[in-house]
């Protein structure tokens, strides 16, 4: 079944890079991501976690939520992949279409990988095949995002090995038998030399840090979420952030089983919400809407961070914030791609009325934004009051206080920002832009914003179990 | 019963002599003889057999101030005691509805004023509902006073006092609000120095400005009410002034009416020693009425 | 079926209503009718859940678990929750009844279709926050609720910037609210151990206070306390009229309603509680009606005098508390009545108002005051409808309003036997009402009264029945609410009853303050002005009656421009309240022999909104940015940020360990 | 033995200060590619006893590190047609020192982090860190794009040399992934410079900042 996971999208990558049809090419990419899905489900059907490959490859409970949230999210944006490229037929999508299916295959390695040397390399070839993405315009400023989402990655991305190493080392030096198999890490976990423990600790928060873009390793996210298609920037907010976060969590798992919890929410608390301050700073008086986008993803990742940070009673929220927010952020960069199809910018400045320009889409922009803000009946509500909740019980007030205090900040920049360009009157130069919404466009934010509105009345059971057994799963002690 | 009868006649008999003796007084001060004390009554009399003159902009508004006016006033009389005689109708809570009726008096004297369309009316409708937001104050702190120290609600048991006649903590207070309410009997009845009754320049008036426009019976009718609300005003405010009375009932009304008529008298002792105040300062003597009457109330509470 | 199944059938009634429209096509009023009538069915089936559920027997609770990670989904009507329900269920079927002349959808289709949704979502949502017992689902309807209402106020947001902004001002306020909110209840929750809104029979007073100051600045932000009243004139004077109706008249309860909940849930406390409560409730009371004297814009006006009741409903409140935590059972309960009186009284006669003001509207196409002038004469009914509501709303004899404000006197003075400072109240609450004299008739006298000030009104009108009606019903309310409130003491008392087990016997309000004697004042006003009008018909009869121009001081050639306008009328006062108000006034400067044009104008702007908010928020957006320096592209920078996030994050870890 | 492999770091040491102070592309890319060699034949040293594992990585690293990427990087810099010279930020001179000064910091701060047993006396931390902290140094005070390839290449190096420690239990397949990863990434990396080079006809970095806040 791993294998089937992992290598089947790889072969459709290869496949897709040898057909040479522009127009049918974008079809593998629905099709792929439905057998995956497929395949997926079934994966979650069989409980055991009994690993594959030597005990590298296991599917636990994180990797499960990890895995079926950006398959899903990957299905539905493929769709939307297929309709974006059909207004982009000028342009050949061979790379772009590879590089998302190699992607898929690398998400599920790493939403597999049990061996944290493996598990780094899923990632950084992550890095690796979805620079292409963001590439894809071909323009200055897309080489510049490239540029530098490879250069600021890579340095975080390095830094993430050196701390793998010295997490083994620090195994080593406690007279183990030196391993990077995350199972023996876990076990061994309280054994493990402790100053090394925190130097691994700290060099692979920066590194997958970077990744997930927390601030201030976020310099990337905006660019290259501005230069980026739609599709690719709900990709890299909704897959590649969950990817590294999954990646993360690994590390958090051994160190609190360590237990060195007070050393580790003590360096989150102060990353998450360092982050969610950087990106209240960056959103206010914000013009460019994707740009805000991503300082948005910045917040939500340091949401994580700080649910990990309190810990124990947050857990269960901060897990359900990873599936909300990565469906919202879908919703989001999906519409947001078509506002910025229709009106050929932006920036605020000439984007007005977007409702009644694009009424779906819109609104749909709209709507995402609340979610995202965390207002009910949406899900992240549900996630971010579970994490406040969280706090309380911890007795983090002063946390909770500055959180709430943060996430007020946040919707203020942003709501300036979206409610400008969705309301007023459409500017009359583009009434008549050839873009309109049609059914693979809009379809998609349809499905996901209707996902992320279920999340917040009703959390299906078997969710629930899955995100219950994640937080019984992290808080094992050998 | 006898009582309520006889209150319920001099309530409605009595007032317009007020006036004749206010004008009386000033006439003596003036060194003139003056009109008859009974004037009032005749000129209600011709009034009620004119016929009227209507302003074709006005509306039934302009109607109804003068008999929604009439009407409360009265109902207010009802509420408050004269002499040693509880009020004909009394209830916990009463003294509010006595403040509010007048409150509904001012609302359709000041409508009926503007409807009329005229800048000279709206002008002294303008103040007389400005100056009520500062005397209304002044009254209610009197009437807290007078309720702590009593130790009742209702209006008539109240102005009695308690059976052993108010405690001696309690004068220092009265007298304070007793010369709050005086200034608000004024400003409320529109005499000097808040208000001239009888000059002639529209610009200086509040109440004669607002009833420019009424005429015949309207007219009859607002003298009336006018000198009605004087006579309640002031059997409230006797009762803080002077709160003796011998056991006899026909000693005590001759009493009540002696001390009516003594307040008349004083008021057109102010009205001839005193000039009009500058319309910008008539706040200030409201104020200070009301800070008078706030004194008293932290006196008693204290 | 249940009452507790009845309210929520009716619930889903209103708050679908607007759905079938969307179907429908967007330039025919059908989908309105359809709204209009299930909302009719969902308002009546409500009442009469709440009236089955007063009668007992009937099942008036609900709780079953729901697929969220915490919560249950609760709901239960007891005699408090039946109180704000009354209205819930009553103002917003009636203004959607007006809405079919005032806002019919053929006339709006671009936005009529999103201002049904929303409406009905709006009114929905309300009685939900009303019944629900759990705080999860009270927060979600809650929001629910804000967003509806955000949504219906800014119905003509694409025309017009004004509107956008106060819905974003609006929009900002009720985050901010919310986000107490969920402090408060996350703390409620890990002190009680559940979100269940269920008296807390235990509790350290830190956390119960501090969960009644967070309460008191969420519900506040709703309800419009000052100084958190900020987004409320804006949001008012740029809705449609009824939904300005059903907001003011209505969602400000809710509000109100959160104040009321969680301070019966939670134990008894201190005095403090009772004493600021009265303090903001007199601030608000008083500066909120001295600003309404300060507008020219009549739903300003309006939405200031609403600020103004709320207040007179938070001294009440107060007051109760203040009796809860001295244990003197008969505060609370004139307290509590008067204050929960009063959120009725205010929903008839504010709702009555605010269609009156939207039918003046809708006839003169201005919301300026000052250009209006005579519409008695073209608009009789509506002259009328409003001198009732505006006598109403200045709390007079023999109408509603006077009612509440009595129990609240009677109460106020009734404190004097104990200490006796906070009967100071008794003379905030009669400053208010001479002020609110004072302002209405201002708006009366300028509006209806006089002479046509422009050529605005020269096509008025009184509108159409489906306007006049719902107007004429809350008019009867009001009268009925007024002549007759001794109606309402039995359900009061019983929802005292729930806000405070009282121990002993329920003291009846007829003992403390005997509302008959309201009734029989009431009747005899009404009869004697019922004699004197039959007298004047008679006299009328005899006697000759000429019409002539107004005298004016026999100035030759009046014209109506030379009339007081309301500004003018309302200046003195602005004047005297300067130290709150701080009026604007641009002076013509007039100088040479021949002096240009040039006009007088004088505003009074929100001191808290455009002299503190707003500054506040210019100078955060302009210095802000600056850091954006941080930012600036380099790539080398950004490399260098990591490599010093690392050093730094092992010093902070360092300095824990 | 462990005399030879602490010889042989140091000259790993000195190879950062002359990286640092080269004013030439080539020259640095060709010390870079010494130092990659050099590296490769730590193993050797390292292993207690010899195996096949570490020989392929030895040959592997040799071919890569030594030939592959400095192959590609040479020819990225010929396709450019640029000025051979780097234009640094901060001068070569005070970049030595800074390079010194690291050097020193991280000896003193591998004190901080204890060595097991067989490893006592070994200088591969302060090295590694050392060589790291000099990457940095490269990837900041440079302008040209490709010379902040070489500082990329430097950090990995200093990453590689602590990869020593563990070369035991490191499995053999991640080592691979981990060079072949390292020379994916540089090659991507260097493709992209050449569009750089193509779009903005020129390497200077000082170009790349039009996006911005």
């Amino acid at each position: 079944m791993a294998f089937a996971l992992i290598l089947f999208p790889l072969l459709m990558a290869g496949l897709a890079a040898a057909v040479p049809s522009n127009r049918l090419r974008p079809w593998l990419l629905p099709l792929t991501a439905t057998v995956h899905l497929a395949l997926v489900v079934m994966a979650l059907g069989q409980a055991d976690l009994t690993g594959t490959a030597g005990g590298w490859l296991v599917l636990d409970p994180p990797g499960r939520i990890v895995l079926l949230l950006v398959s899903t999210l990957f299905m539905l944006c493929s769709f939307y992949a297929v309709g974006y490229l059909g207004h982009r037929q000028e342009r050949s999508n061979r790379v772009f279409c590879t590089c998302l299916l190699s992607f898929l295959g690398l998400m599920s390695l790493v939403s597999w990988s049990h061996h944290l040397g493996l598990m780094w390399v899923a990632i950084e070839t992550t890095t690796l095949v979805t620079a292409p993405l963001i590439y894809f315009n071909r323009t200055q400023q897309s080489i510049e995002a490239t540029w530098k989402y490879l250069v600021v990655g890579s340095v975080g991305i390095a830094l993430a090995l050196l701390g793998t190493f010295f997490l083994a080392y620090s195994s080593l030096h406690a007279g183990l038998e030196p391993s990077l198999n995350f199972d023996d890490l876990l076990k061994h976990a309280p054994e493990l030399s402790k100053p090394w423990l925190h130097a691994a600790f700290v060099l692979l928060l920066v590194g997958y840090g970077t990744k997930m873009g927390l601030a201030p390793m976020h310099t990337w996210k905006p660019d290259a979420y501005g230069e980026a298609p739609g599709v690719v920037g709900a990709i890299f907010a909704g897959g590649v952030t969950s990817c590294a976060f999954l990646a993360f969590l690994r590390v958090y798992h051994i160190c609190t089983a360590a237990g060195e919890s007070a050393y580790t929410s003590r360096l989150l608390l102060f990353m998450g919400l360092f982050s969610m301050a950087v990106a209240v700073l960056f959103m206010v008086g914000q013009r460019d809407f994707k740009r805000m986008l991503a300082y948005s993803s910045v917040e939500h990742m340091g949401i994580l961070a700080l649910g990990l940070g309190i810990g124990g009673p947050a857990l269960y929220g901060t897990l359900l914030h990873v599936v909300t927010n990565g469906l919202t952020k879908g919703v989001l960069f999906l519409s947001a791609g078509n506002i910025h199809r229709a009106y050929g910018s932006k920036s605020t400045d000439l984007v007005r009325g977007a409702i009644r320009r694009l009424p779906l889409s819109g609104t749909l922009f709209l709507a995402g934004f609340l979610a995202i803000t965390g207002s009910p009946p949406f899900g992240p509500f549900i996630s971010e009051f579970a994490i406040l909740n969280g706090a309380f019980d911890a007795g983090r007030f002063l946390v909770a206080g500055l959180f709430l205090l943060l996430l007020l900040g946040v919707f203020i920049g942003m709501g300036a920002t979206v409610l400008q360009a969705v309301q007023g009157r459409p500017p009359s130069a583009v009434r008549n832009t050839p873009y309109h919404d049609g059914w693979l466009t809009a379809a998609p934010i349809v499905i996901l914003m209707a996902m992320v509105l279920l999340l917040g009345l009703y959390i299906p059971g078997p969710l629930t179990a899955m995100l219950n057994d994640t937080v019984r799963f992290l808080e094992v002690r050998p | 019963m006898l009582e309520r009868l006889i209150y319920i006649a001099l309530l409605l008999i009595m007032p317009p002599l007020l006036l004749g003796i206010i004008n009386r007084t000033k006439a003596r001060f003036a060194g003139r003889t003056g009109q008859p004390l009974f004037q009032l009554y005749y000129d209600l009399a011709k009034l009620m057999r004119k016929g009227l003159v209507l302003s074709n902009t006005t509306t039934w508004v302009f109607i109804a101030g003068p008999v929604v006016t009439l009407v409360t006033v009265v109902l207010a009389g009802l509420l408050v005691p004269a002499g040693p005689f509880a009020s004909p109708i009394s209830f916990t809570g009463d003294l509010i509805l006595f403040a509010y009726l007048f409150g509904l008096a001012r609302f359709f004297t000041t409508a009926a004023a503007l409807d009329t369309g005229s800048a000279f009316e709206g002008m002294g409708s303008a103040r007389e509902v400005t100056f009520a937001c500062l005397s209304e104050p002044a009254m209610f702190f009197a009437l807290l006073v007078l309720a702590k120290v009593s130790g009742t609600l209702t209006l008539s048991e109240m102005l009695h006092g308690p059976a052993g006649g108010f405690p001696a903590s309690a004068v220092a207070p009265l007298v304070f609000i007793a010369i709050g309410l005086f200034v608000v009997l004024l400003a409320e009845t529109c005499r000097i120095p808040v208000d001239d009754p009888n000059t002639h320049l529209e610009l200086t008036m509040i109440h004669e400005v607002m009833v420019l426009d009424h005429s015949g019976p309207l007219l009859g009718v607002i003298l009336y009410a006018a000198s009605l609300k004087m006579f309640v005003l002031g059997a409230v405010l006797l009762h803080v002034i002077v709160p003796i009375q011998t056991g006899m009932a026909w000693a005590d009304w001759a009493l009540f009416v002696i001390e009516m008529g003594a307040l008349a008298v004083a008021i057109g002792v102010v009205e001839s020693v005193m000039a009009r105040l500058q319309m910008r300062h008539v706040p200030y003597l409201l104020v200070a009425a009301m800070l008078l009457c706030g004194f008293g109330f932290i006196l008693v509470v204290r | 079926m249940s009452s507790v199944w009845m309210v929520l059938t009716a619930i889903c009634l209103l708050g679908l209503s607007g759905a079938p429209g969307c179907l429908l096509s967007c330039r025919s009023s059908a989908g309105q009718r359809v709204a209009t009538l299930l909302m009719a069915i969902g308002g009546v089936l409500g009442v009469v859940g709440v009236g089955t559920s007063l009668g007992g027997g009937s099942e008036t609770s609900l709780s079953v678990p729901w697929f969220l990670p915490w919560g249950r989904f609760a709901v239960g009507i007891d005699a408090l929750a039946a109180v704000f329900l009354v209205p819930v269920f009553i103002v917003p079927v009636l203004g959607s009844i007006y809405g079919l002349g005032y806002w019919s959808q053929p006339e709006h289709p671009d936005n009529g279709r999103r201002l049904g949704v929303s409406y009905g979502l709006l009114a929905g949502s309300m009685a939900l926050v009303v019944i629900a017992r759990d705080g999860a689902l009270f927060l979600i309807a809650w929001e629910v609720m804000a967003l509806a209402a955000y949504f219906a106020a800014t119905a003509e947001e694409h025309e017009n910037a004004d509107v956008r902004r106060a819905g974003w001002v609006y929009l900002i306020a009720t985050h901010i609210g919310t986000l107490c909110l969920l402090a408060m209840f996350a703390l409620w929750r890990s002190e009680t151990g559940s979100f269940a809104l269920a008296p807390a029979l235990v509790m350290s007073s830190e956390v119960a206070g501090t969960i009644f100051v967070l309460g008191l600045i969420g519900f506040g932000c709703k309800a419009g306390l000052m100084p958190l009243h900020v987004w409320l004139p804006g949001a008012h004077a740029n809705a449609p009229s009824h939904v300005s109706a059903v907001m003011s008249g209505v969602m400000l309860k809710m509000g109100i309603y959160g104040i009321v909940r969680i301070t019966a849930l939670l134990p008894v406390g201190p005095t403090w509680w009772g004493g600021v409560l009265l303090a903001v409730g007199a601030v608000t009371g008083v500066a909120g009606i001295a600003y309404a004297i300060g507008q020219h814009d009549i739903k300003r006006l309006l939405a200031y005098s609403s600020i103004e009741n709320v207040g007179i409903i938070a001294m009440g409140l107060g007051l109760a508390l203040l009796g809860r935590a001295q244990g003197r059972g008969d505060l609370v309960l004139l307290g509590l009545a008067g204050a929960l009186l009063h959120v009725w009284n205010h929903s008839l006669f504010k709702s009555l108002l605010f269609f009156n003001a939207g039918a003046i509207i809708h006839a003169t196409h201005t919301r300026e005051m000052d250009r209006m002038g005579g519409l008695a004469k073209r608009m009789p009914w509506c002259a009328a409808l409003f001198a009732v509501g505006a006598v109403a709303i200045c709390a007079l004899p023999p109408l509603n309003g006077f009612a509440s404000e009595w129990l609240m006197y009677v109460g106020l003075f009734r404190s004097l036997s104990s200490g006796g400072e906070v009967a100071m109240a008794a003379v905030a609450l009669a400053t208010i009402g001479a002020l609110a004299v004072a302002c209405f008739v201002q708006v009366l006298g300028t509006v209806y009264l006089g002479e046509p000030r422009s050529d605005a009104g020269d096509h008025a009108y009184d509108p159409q029945a489906s306007m006049i009606g719902p107007m004429v019903v809350l008019a009867c309310g009001c009268a009925a609410v007024g002549v007759f409130p001794m109606m309402a003491a039995p359900l009061l008392e019983r929802a005292t009853q729930d806000w405070m087990d009282l121990s002993g016997p329920v003291p009846a309000i007829e003992a403390l303050a005997p509302l008959r004697w309201i009734t029989v004042m009431g009747l005899s006003f009404v009869g004697l002005i019922g004699a004197a009008v039959l007298a004047w018909k008679m006299l009328s009869r005899s006697r000759t009656i000429g019409t002539t121009g107004t005298w004016d001081c026999g100035y030759a050639q009046p014209t109506a421009r030379m009339q007081y306008t309301g500004s003018s009328f309302g200046d003195t006062l602005v004047g005297l309240f300067a130290f709150i108000l701080w009026p604007k006034k641009y002076w013509p400067e007039v100088r040479g022999v021949l002096a240009r044009r040039s006009r007088f104008r004088s505003v009074v702007p929100d001191a808290i909104l455009d002299r503190l908010v707003v500054p506040a928020f210019d100078l955060v957006g302009k210095y802000l940015p600056r850091l954006r320096m941080l930012q600036q592209g380099q790539t080398q920078v950004y490399v260098l940020y990591v490599l010093a996030i690392v050093i730094v994050l092992y010093m902070w870890g360092a300095i824990g360990a | 033995m462990t005399h030879q492999l602490n010889a042989l770091l140091m000259v790993v040491l000195a190879i950062n200060l002359f990286a640092l102070g080269t004013s030439r592309i080539l020259a640095l890319i060709r010390i870079v590619a010494f130092q990659g060699a050099v590296l490769a034949i730590l193993p050797l040293l390292v292993h207690q006893h010899l195996n096949a594992a570490a020989a392929v990585v030895v040959l592997l690293t040799i071919a890569l590190k030594g030939f592959a990427i400095p192959a590609i990087m040479i020819r990225a810099l010929r396709d450019a047609q640029i000025k051979r010279e780097i234009e640094p930020l901060v001068g070569f001179l005070p970049s030595i020192i800074l390079g010194a000064l690291g050097t020193a910091f991280s000896l003193l701060f591998a004190g901080q982090l204890p060595l097991a047993a067989q490893h006592s006396g070994s200088l591969l931390v302060p090295t590694s860190i050392a060589t790291v902290l000099t990457g940095f140094i490269l990837l900041t005070t440079r302008y040209k794009a490709l010379t902040q390839v070489v500082g990329y290449l430097v950090l990995e190096n200093g990453i590689f040399v602590f990869g020593m420690l563990l070369i035991e239990s490191m499995p053999l397949v991640v080592e691979m992934g981990v060079l072949l990863d390292l020379f994916v990434g540089i090659f991507v990396i260097c493709i992209i410079t050449n569009h750089i080079n193509r779009a903005f006809s020129s390497m200077d970095t000082r170009r790349l900042v039009t996006l911005k806040e």
